[in-house]
């Protein structure tokens, strides 16, 4: 039985992820795209959780885990990026806070 | 006939969310959205590949397709423009011509390959077995993959990663990582 | 000390979680591997409170508790909103002041408004959040008082 | 005995499956129906909250008590920690670069976020 219910919410969560889809390729804005994409991104987390399930195999779940990892500093990754214009002067100014911060102490 | 097995449906939903986004990625201007499009076929493409049974490609089709780069994508997008220019429809057909005869290559090799999951297959058959039922006697990892390249493969894994940190390094010299570090830091 | 201790015992849990093996060589593996992590932590000298948060958790479960139940209050909220025929909503765009001792219990407040579904925290400021809410129903003042309150006894310990 | 206890986890885990799966569902298609970037925001929101930790909870039900299910708490743990950080992230990026929050009562007829070409599935 738990079987069947696995399927039905593996296929609902492919399901939500196409819809999201429609809102990564139509989103008006660029941070609309940004937030469908690590939204789907935590479907594809939920799915890869239920499938490993069903099919009774553990290794999904640490591709779940990394996929949840690499989700959340992609996003990152790109919503720095727009900050700065650039990696690097992200990247400068982190290190440049970092040096700041480490003289007050 | 064995009993028909549900989780296809998976496989075929997955594949037909790859073929919407490869054709969005075709059709949009924008080359952000484009980027995060790139990421998100990386995503799809890797669950694919983990109800494949190819957990090992996941892996890595997560962590380099999905992480790494998409950042690579972002930072070559610095150099460029943010919208791409419409490409003129008389060069498409040269690609088309080139796309088709690949492709019909490859469905033409499908017919060679051995059926999924054939126990008598050439990759099952030979070596591939005796790996399997010695590595946990000769070496304890448990990873058979791991146990392959870092033992068995030793040295040919050795060499490889010596080209790839040479390749890292000669790109990181050509680039002047140094030289853009020192005029950040001003 | 005690940070470090905690920190290291965690890591070493986190490591057996996740590779989940029980032979000894693949043990030692994971012992270096913590051993590795503590040291370039503490040659980084990051090991602190923020590091190891762990000398609150008698107080921070609790309160997650709470908030679970906050947050499943205000999904049904948000979900009427969304799947309602008609959309009917007037979005508000509040401030909300804030009293927090320190930067800990400000994330965490910060945090729990982004976590509850119909408000999300975009902007801080030195005294207050900037707040984006789905919903002039979600913008009470009494609650996001409460909800500032409870996360401020449970990381610093003190109600302020 | 031991029949009736695993019928009971079934239907627990069930419910809190069915539970996710309608939050999950329902976020997605808030985060098509509504007008602007920040109310889509909060649909988003649903989805990461409580649609994700209820199907973590129902698959760590089914699981049982097992390395298994200390890593599906792992995974619903790291989600209910950078889902915010990444949706106050994405907000605050958007605020900065100046995108105005819609302020005013939205009703229908129907939202025009016309879409700028491609295809929808």
């Amino acid at each position: 039985m738990m079987g069947w219910v696995n399927l039905i919410s593996l296929l609902a969560m492919a399901l939500a992820m196409a819809i999201m889809l429609g809102r990564l390729f139509a989103g008006p804005t660029l941070y609309d795209r940004v937030l469908a994409a690590n939204s789907f991104g935590t479907k594809t987390v939920l799915l890869l959780l239920i499938f490993s399930l069903l099919v009774g195999r553990a290794d999904g779940v640490d591709i779940a885990l990394l996929y949840a990892l690499i989700n959340f500093v992609a996003t990152i990754a790109i919503l720095k990026f727009f900050r700065y214009r650039s990696l690097e002067v992200a990247l400068a100014q982190m290190s440049l806070r970092r040096a700041i911060d480490g003289d007050d102490e | 006939m064995t009993e028909f097995d549900w989780t296809q449906l998976l496989d075929y939903s997955l594949m037909a969310m790859l073929l919407a986004v490869g054709i969005a990625i075709v059709r949009l201007r924008n080359l952000f959205a484009i980027v995060m499009l790139m990421g998100v076929y990386s995503l799809i493409s890797a669950a694919w590949f983990v109800s494949l049974d190819a957990v090992d490609v996941a892996f890595t089709e997560a962590a380099v397709g999905a992480g790494i780069s998409t950042v690579l994508m972002l930072a070559a997008m610095l150099l460029t423009a943010r919208e791409a220019e419409p490409v003129k429809a008389g060069r498409h057909w040269a690609a088309l011509i080139v796309v088709s005869v690949t492709g019909a290559a490859l469905f033409y090799a499908v017919g060679d390959m051995p059926i999924y999951g054939d126990p008598n297959s050439a990759a099952n058959a030979y070596v591939g077995m005796d790996y399997i039922t010695s590595t946990p006697n000769e070496i304890a990892v448990p990873n058979v993959v791991t146990a392959v390249l870092a033992s068995y493969r030793g040295f040919d894994t050795f060499g490889e990663t010596v080209v790839i940190f040479a390749a890292g390094l000669g790109v990181m010299l050509l680039l002047g990582l140094n030289a853009a570090k020192k005029e950040a830091g001003k | 000390m005690i940070y470090g201790v905690s920190l290291s015992l965690v890591l070493a849990l986190l490591w057996w979680v996740l590779s989940g093996y029980d032979k000894t060589i693949l043990l030692s593996f994971g012992a270096i591997s913590v051993i590795i992590t503590m040291v370039l932590v503490f040659r980084m000298r990051i090991l602190d409170r923020e590091t190891a948060p762990f000398y609150r958790l008698h107080t921070l479960v609790p309160y997650y508790i709470w908030l679970g139940g906050e947050i499943a209050k205000s999904n049904v909220a948000v979900l009427k909103a969304a799947l309602k025929p008609e959309i009917d909503i007037t979005p508000r765009l509040v401030r909300v002041p804030v009293q927090a001792e320190t930067d800990l219990s400000r994330c965490v407040f910060a945090n729990s408004i982004t976590l509850t579904p119909g408000t999300v925290t975009i902007e801080i400021e030195d005294d207050a959040f900037l707040v984006h809410a789905l919903d002039s129903a979600f913008t009470s003042p009494d609650g996001f008082a409460e909800m500032n309150q409870n996360a401020s006894r449970a990381t610093d310990g003190v109600p302020s | 005995m031991m029949d009736a206890l695993s019928l009971v986890r079934d239907f627990v885990s069930i419910a809190f499956m069915a539970v996710g799966i309608v939050f999950v569902l329902a976020g997605a298609i808030g985060v098509v129906r509504l007008p602007d970037f920040y109310t889509r925001m909060h649909a988003a929101g649903v989805t990461d909250t409580l649609g994700a930790e209820m199907i973590v909870f129902g698959l760590m039900i089914q699981a049982g008590f097992t390395l298994l299910s200390a890593k599906l708490l792992l995974v619903g743990f790291i989600l209910f920690l950078t889902s915010p950080t990444a949706t106050h992230a994405v907000a605050n990026a958007a605020h900065r670069a100046g995108l105005n929050p819609l302020l005013s009562r939205h009703q229908p007829p129907h939202p025009g976020d016309d879409p700028e070409g491609g295809a929808k599935p």
